[in-house]
């Protein structure tokens, strides 16, 4: 029988620069290294979740990886009728025998760059621009937010949300104008977690003197020396391992949770932002990672309870 | 007094029409450099060559059938309603809280409370639009596109406040329990001995054929369609007949914004079996094309549903065995299919007309 | 002065070398309808030419191929001996040729100046040529009494200065030929007679003018030579001198035709409609009736005279329901009608009103509906025409029309056909049809032979004269005097949203009525 | 609230109305004339991806030989963002004129072509994009020459001393990508031509009534055409600016994001004339910049929702509609088809 993973990306496609890009990265890399094809879908519309599911496992596809919380009920049902397949779904939790859900602690991640915003933020005051108001996002912003304050109690935390329709994850002009608010009301460090729009973020920042962070992929290629980091979120590796896993016959089942101790999540730090992280910066960051997985810190997840300790 | 045979009018011009849209597509793929007899033939077979293709083909379908109906319904009382999209959207919290109140009951006590959810929540959605209209002569077309914003972030902060599951990212409702799960064609195939592949159509699809029989006896044999059509050929003269512009106005936006609103039933409850954000995903818009194409007629809005639907089902297919052919082919095909078949469809009728006008004044000269 | 006297002098230019227009062979098909077949016909520089002949009879077709509205299937076109191109409507006038059309176009939300100046600019600059046109304006009007304000808004005017809006915009292009299509439908008789004469001046002056008309006192008046068309054949051309009305009627319909109206004394019985201190603001807030009193009595036509615009339609629509009044009071039968805006043209139905509307395009017909939708239009909610509480008795609704279709001799016999493909005259019919048929106490009628062939008008005036004789009343509202004097038991004439007077048709005449419509009582002038 | 803050809040409003002034502009030109227009939403989204298309590709530097992938360009300096505004206008005037096919010469239905329209776009882009520069239908982020960047008006600085209108001029007036300035000016230019000009005459003429033109011997067909084309340029422009003239540095998918039904809603609310156009598309700045910048409203007793502050713009332009708009006439002939014969 033959090796035939594929994978499924979420509304938004394979190159949204982001998250689904992650997913699709990861994949190429194992294509590269295997010399081993796989076939792929870009979700069109809720109704397709199912089916591409259910057509990949018809096709004895075998593992297939789909990305995004939104996939959650469709792998549910389908993954129940194909026992025999691995099925692996990033940012939700399933509880079935032949599904590994691989979640993220984002808020992880998203503290270092709260703090690492703090600290080169010369106002004391940052800027986050989110996709949609949904928990997921929250649970972004509010990590940040606690590293932001973790180093600068006073610091002040410009949020916003790009809008409230499917066009809010692709509109970077509503993405720079609001990053462009943010600074002319003194943020000069902002913060994306928007999927396209945040191409405008990131731009803003840049035309503006800000300076931007990226999300999910290393996004510090876009503006050499503007973007002061990307909060790193593997989705990349979790794909990637999927397939090798289940190439070497090591698929496991079961939730794996990835932060910042399994390096899940993380901060990029490469040629084009290493002179904006200062020594002091970077250990303070590593510290506080350190302390994180250690336990010491505990950084609160918003999804938890639906709540922010600090705003 | 009518030039050309009624066939022509309603079967061969449309089907040439078609045709065009498929050759123009044909060259776009060939552009991308795949084989278009191939994809075509991916496109038909994989929407209407197995029972698993045409169940969700019918599913499309069933949806496309109730934004078109919203759309042709309003259509001939001259009312442009774009508001689908927000009407469907809302009434999916109709839908939702019906089916998570009573899931524990029985489909046959949900189905028809949550239909009579989803036509509330839709109308409602609606109502605001035509009573400003009928009153304060707000224009219908912008007031409905702010609904569907302001319908968007309605949804939102429905979701995220109150029926998000509690400790989940995701902006969804909790998943519906076996008591609200309708029965799929598949199930209901296999209560007369059928065995269908699992898809997500579902009896919604009947729902919608109802709809549309009801719809074509309100507009054609009803006293209030009577006075719909009239208040939409001439508000003037609906009113020199004693008709009442408020009153139609405003019924028939409530009937619009319900039948947008049956949607719900097929996507929430039919196929998602909880609330999520974006339930809708443009079908409010894709009605408008179905109403427009169909002639606002219920045969020709199903037959246009159809057609959509196919394009859908058959487009995903066609992303699923080619990868090359990105999901945006689709897209342009729909455009090329609503370009022919709409706007540029005199294209072929003019010549049409000339023939069969030839031909006559042949026979009649013999 | 009546057209008749002015006409006694006939022009005197010299006999022109060649015709200024000759048309041969034209034909003309709009799709399966042949409007226009073979049609050939001349008309002498300096003379008036009349056409006549019924509604769809193609006039209007063969008027547009001429000035480039449509184009021929067939045919050549000299103008002045010339054969010409004439392909569009900048052919034609370059060609000198002007029409006024039938339904007027004109922009109704621009000025008269505007309009004029349309298509006629002098360069990409509106400022030099609206100055330039103004004075021409200016100059036009003295020399043809055409006065408008060159300022005013199309919608403002009255449909009379609104021609002469036409007229003006043919002239300001130097038009030799001039085109009128059913000039007078719209005019009052004194609005008319102005009108013929600034057409004498224009023949006077050399120019050449073809004039459609189905009013025969006008084809004899004023032209020179008359043609008939029927069908869309050309079937006659005649010196208006050698023929007589009956000939042409005759000739145009293709039987004997009654043109005048032929009824009984009235039979004049109880008030049925007492109308006392009336009054109607429309939305723009303008006072359109300020106190009208009227006694409506059983078997009687009470005729009401008066130059549009002084709140004849402003009448009928309160009393028909459609507007709200804002004082005063209507009693039907001793029972006080609902003048609010709750009240709607429903109720007054059921309380026995019926009402011809002024306007049939507008109001009367809805003109996608087939013929047996119309037939029932209004009182599609009385109980003949339900199956059920919700279902309508489509077969009933259909018999019904057909009935009508029959009686009311409405051609072609077809209740399938949609409003828009019957004749002019045939829709009133069937307007009319319905409001008589629904057997009410009252009948309002406005303007009910308004472009209507003469053998329809035969038919309408029958129509209402019987409705009268069966004891009902009938509220006349016309701006044709001879209309209104031919039918009517008693005139009242408004004026500036009153009454100015009341007369017996047979103690009065054009001359008297025309003053009062003018706002001036001749007798109250004497006493 | 300070007057720095009120300013940058103008500021946000002007970057704002400008896409959508521009294409309610366009849709003022061709409704006035009679052809309705809800493509404009496509002829945006067409033109914002060819000017990025081909700014980036007339920008990047000449490559000899490219390694697969890599983008050879033309190397142009300030030229290529030219080039691109002038591509973006190309495309929509094609959109263009494809809508003026259809309802003009074949006299269709116009609604349709429009939605049809909106469809083409966001299906050709991504499908054009993608087999250019192979990532998912977006263009390669712009810099330096390929987008447009704020104008420094003369003596910004200088004036900026002068109390009030000093920092208006500097801080508001000043700074702005010069599409802005032209979105600006084409609304006097519009006001200018539709009222003062032979062409403008003839333009709201054939909107109103297509019979008076004809027969006044000027061609409605020919008056359509150019009123459509009009729109197809306005339309280019506005959507240059979105790819090149915001943060936006690029085309991404869908990326007019429903502007083209807010101009719509704009021309509307304006009743189809060029100042209050203007007007309306500032008010809608306004309310998206105030939607957007006081997102978390602490009114005390509970925080307002972001969902309600998102919403405030579409229920404000509902609210102001019903009470102060009254009914809005459209053109005459507007969405008619001129038929003489049928
Ligand atoms: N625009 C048109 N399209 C199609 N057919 C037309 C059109 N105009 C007129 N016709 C046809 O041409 C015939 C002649 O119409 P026309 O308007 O010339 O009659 P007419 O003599 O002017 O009538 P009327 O006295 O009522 O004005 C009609 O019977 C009709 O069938
Ligand atoms: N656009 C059209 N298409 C088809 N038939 C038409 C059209 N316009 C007119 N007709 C036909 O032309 C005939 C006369 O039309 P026309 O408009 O001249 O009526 P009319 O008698 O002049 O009406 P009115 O007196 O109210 O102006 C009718 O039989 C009608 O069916
Ligand atoms: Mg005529
Ligand atoms: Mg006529």
């Amino acid at each position: 029988q033959d090796f035939k993973p594929a994978v499924i990306f979420d509304l938004g496609g394979k190159f949204d620069r982001s998250f689904n890009q992650a997913s699709f990265e990861g994949a190429e890399r194992f294509k590269e290294e295997f010399g081993v094809d796989y076939r792929e879908f870009e979700i069109q519309s809720d109704a397709q979740r199912e089916q591409a599911l259910r057509r990949f496992a018809q096709q004895g596809n075998n593992p297939i990886v789909v990305a995004g919380f939104a996939q959650a009920s469709a792998m549910e049902a389908v993954a129940a009728e194909f026992p025999d397949t691995d099925f692996t779904i990033i940012d939700a939790v399933i509880d079935l025998p032949n599904v590994r859900s691989v979640v993220f602690k984002e808020h992880e991640g998203s503290y270092l760059v709260g703090m690492l915003a703090a600290m080169a933020s010369e106002s004391g005051t940052v800027g986050f621009v989110g996709g949609m108001d949904i928990g997921l996002i929250r649970k972004f912003a509010c990590g940040y937010v606690q590293g932001v304050k973790a180093v600068n109690p006073d610091a002040t935390v410009i949020q916003n949300m790009t809008g409230t329709t499917g066009a809010a994850w692709n509109d970077p002009v509503k993405g720079g104008e609001l990053a462009r608010n943010q600074i002319d009301q003194g943020a000069d460090v902002v913060y994306h977690a928007a999927g396209g729009t945040g191409r405008g973020v990131l731009q803003a920042a840049a035309d503006n003197g800000a300076l931007g962070i990226g999300v999910d992929s290393n996004q510090n290629y876009l503006h050499p020396g503007e973007v002061l980091t990307s909060m790193l979120k593997r989705v990349d590796v979790a794909v990637y391992d999927a397939f090798k896993d289940a190439q070497d016959g090591n698929f496991s089942a079961g939730v794996q949770v990835l932060g910042l101790a399994e390096n899940g999540v993380g901060y990029a730090v490469d040629e084009n932002n290493e002179d904006l992280l200062t020594d002091e910066m970077k250990t303070a960051v590593e510290d506080a990672k350190a302390k994180i997985i250690s336990g010491e810190i505990e950084v609160h997840d918003y999804t938890t309870d639906d709540s922010c300790p600090v705003s | 007094m009518k030039s050309m045979p009624r066939w022509v009018d309603l079967f061969l011009i449309p089907a040439i029409n078609v045709f065009l849209a498929f050759l123009v597509a044909g060259l776009v793929v060939m552009f991308i450099g795949e084989d278009p007899l191939h994809a075509m033939r991916i496109m038909i077979q994989g929407s209407l060559g197995s029972d698993y293709g045409i169940g969700y083909t019918l599913f499309y379908t069933t949806s496309f059938i109730f934004t078109g109906l919203c759309v042709a319904v309003a259509f001939h009382a001259s009312i442009f309603n774009i508001g689908g999209e927000g009407q469907a959207g809302v009434a999916g919290i109709g839908v939702a809280i019906v089916a998570l109140t009573l899931d524990q009951t029985h489909w046959l006590l949900v189905l028809p409370l949550a239909v009579l959810g989803a036509g509330l929540f839709g109308a409602a959605w609606a109502a605001v639009p035509a009573y400003l209209n009928a009153k304060r002569g707000s224009h219908i077309v912008i007031t409905t596109i702010m609904f569907n914003y302001i319908a968007a972030a309605l949804l939102i902060y429905v979701l995220n406040t109150y029926l998000k599951v509690p400790g989940s990212m995701a902006p969804e409702s909790r998943r519906f329990a076996g008591g609200a799960h309708i029965p799929r064609l598949d199930q209901m195939a296999e209560w007369i001995g059928l065995e269908l592949t699992r898809t997500p159509a579902n009896i919604s699809l009947f729902l919608a054929l109802l709809a549309c029989l009801l719809v074509w006896l309100l507009i054609w044999r009803t006293r209030f369609g009577y006075e719909l059509r009239a208040f939409g050929f001439s508000e003037p003269a609906a009113v020199y007949a004693g008709m009442a512009p408020f009153r139609i106005i405003m019924i028939t936006m409530l009937i619009s914004g319900a039948l947008a609103g049956m949607m719900a039933i097929n996507v929430v409850l039919g196929e998602l079996q909880r609330l999520n954000l974006d339930s809708v995903q443009g079908a409010g818009f894709v009605g408008i094309a179905v109403a427009l194409m169909g002639r606002s007629h219920p045969v020709g809005v199903i037959l246009a549903a159809l057609l959509f639907g196919v394009l859908y089902q058959g487009g995903a297919e066609l992303a699923f065995e080619i990868p090359a052919i990105p999901s945006q082919m689709i897209l342009t095909i729909q455009a090329l299919v609503i370009l022919f078949t709409g706007s540029l469809e005199n294209m072929v009728r003019f010549p049409m007309e000339r023939l069969f006008l030839f031909l006559r004044l042949r026979k009649e000269a013999r | 002065m009546s057209v008749a006297e002015k006409t006694a002098g006939q022009p005197e230019t010299a006999a022109p070398s060649a015709p200024a227009i000759e048309l041969i062979g034209i034909s003309k098909a709009f799709g399966p309808v042949q409007a226009n077949k073979d049609i050939s016909m001349q008309v002498a520089r300096g003379t008036i030419h009349g056409i006549v002949g019924e509604n769809g009879a193609g006039k209007s077709t063969l008027m547009s191929i001429l000035y480039g509205f449509y184009r021929a299937d067939k045919g050549e076109i000299r103008i002045g001996g010339v054969p010409t191109q004439i392909h569009n409507s900048d052919d034609a006038i370059r060609a000198g040729i002007g029409m006024v059309h039938q339904h007027f176009m004109l922009v109704q939300n621009f000025t008269v100046l505007e309009n004029v100046v349309l298509g006629a600019e002098d360069g990409a600059l509106l400022k030099p040529s609206l100055a330039k046109a103004r004075k021409l304006l200016t100059e036009l009007a003295h020399e043809y009494e055409l006065e408008v304000d060159p300022d005013a808004v199309i919608h403002d005017l009255a449909v009379g200065f609104q021609q002469r809006v036409e007229i003006l915009k043919a002239l300001y292009r130097h038009a030799d030929i001039l085109i009128l299509d059913e000039p007078t439908g719209v005019l009052t008789p004194a609005e008319a007679d102005h009108l013929f004469r600034i057409l004498e001046g224009l023949r006077r002056e050399g120019k050449t003018i073809i004039l459609i008309t189905h009013k025969l006192r006008e084809i004899m008046a004023i032209t020179d030579t008359v043609s008939v068309m029927r069908r869309g054949e050309m079937t006659a051309t005649v010196k208006t001198a050698d023929t007589s009305p009956a000939e042409l009627a005759e000739l145009m319909v293709g039987r004997q035709v009654l043109l005048r109206v032929d009824k009984k004394p009235a039979q004049v019985g109880q008030t049925l409609m007492q109308i006392r201190g009336l009054r109607v603001t429309d939305r723009d807030g303008i006072e359109r009736l300020k106190g009208i009193d009227l006694d409506l009595r059983a078997g009687e036509i009470l005729g009401v005279a008066g130059v549009a615009g002084n709140g004849q339609s402003a009448l009928l629509e309160v009393l028909g329901g459609i507007t709200a009044a804002s004082g005063g009071s209507v009693t039907l039968n001793g029972q006080a009608l609902d003048l609010t805006a709750h009240a709607d043209a429903g109720e007054r139905r059921e309380q026995g009103i019926a009402h011809v509307p002024e306007d049939r395009h507008r109001l009367g017909l809805i003109m996608s509906f087939s013929e047996w939708e119309n037939s029932c239009f209004g009182y599609h909610d009385r109980p003949q025409y339900q199956k059920s509480r919700l279902l309508m008795d489509r077969r009933a609704m259909r018999d019904d029309a057909r009935e009508k279709i029959e009686k009311y001799d409405i051609r072609p016999p077809s209740c399938d056909l949609a409003a828009a493909n019957f004749s002019g005259g045939n829709q009133q019919k069937i307007v009319i049809a319905r409001e008589v048929e629904s057997d009410p106490d009252v009948l309002l009628v406005g303007q009910p032979t308004r472009g209507v062939d003469i053998g329809a008008i035969e038919f309408i005036h029958n129509e209402i004269v019987h409705l009268r004789d069966q004891g009902k009343a009938v509220l006349l509202v016309s701006v044709e005097l001879d209309e209104i004097l031919g039918l009517s038991d008693r005139i009242v004439v408004m004026f500036d949203g009153r009454i100015s007077g009341e007369r017996l048709p047979s103690e009065t005449d054009q001359n008297e009525l025309g003053l009062l419509m003018a706002g001036i009582d001749p007798k109250e002038g004497a006493a | 609230m300070d007057l720095a803050e009120l300013f940058q809040l103008f500021d946000s409003t002007l970057r704002n109305a400008t896409p959508l002034l521009l294409a309610c502009l366009a849709g003022l030109f061709s409704e006035r004339s009679g052809i309705f227009d809800i493509g404009l939403e496509g002829k945006m989204l067409a033109a914002a991806f060819a000017a990025a298309a081909v700014a980036a590709w007339a920008a990047a530097p000449y490559v000899a030989d490219p390694f697969p992938g890599q983008l050879s360009g033309l190397g142009l300096g300030w030229t290529a963002a030219i080039l691109g505004v002038l591509a973006g206008i190309f495309a929509s005037i094609l959109m263009a004129l494809l809508h003026g096919f259809a309802s003009i010469t074949l006299r269709g239905n116009q609604l349709i072509s429009g939605v049809a329209i909106n469809f083409l776009a966001a299906g050709a882009t991504v499908l054009i994009g993608e087999s250019l520069f192979s990532m998912g239908g977006q263009t390669p982020q712009l810099s330096g020459n390929a987008r447009f960047s704020g104008l420094d008006l003369p003596l910004a600085e200088t004036l900026g001393g002068i109390p009030i209108l000093g920092p208006l001029y500097r801080d508001v007036i000043s700074g702005q990508v010069i599409l802005v300035y032209v979105a600006l000016l084409a609304v006097p230019l519009t006001a200018w031509v539709l009222f003062n000009t032979r062409f403008g005459l003839r333009l709201r003429a054939v909107g109103e009534n297509p019979g008076a033109v004809d027969t006044a011997g000027v061609s409605v067909v020919r008056m359509r055409y150019s009123a459509v084309l009009i729109a197809g340029i306005l339309c280019g422009i506005a959507g240059a600016y979105l790819s090149m003239g915001t943060s936006a540095a690029g085309f991404v998918k869908d990326m007019t994001a429903g502007r083209g039904f807010i101009a719509l809603a704009a021309l509307i609310f304006a009743k189809w004339r060029p100042y209050p156009a203007l007007g309306a598309c500032l008010l809608f700045g306004l309310l998206e910049a105030i939607g957007s910048k006081y997102q978390n409203v602490d009114i005390g007793l509970f925080v307002i929702p972001v969902q309600f502050m998102q919403a405030l713009p579409y229920i404000l332009t509902v609210v102001i509609l019903a009470g102060f708009i009254g009914k809005a006439i459209p053109p005459k002939a507007g969405g008619v088809p001129y038929v003489k014969e049928r």
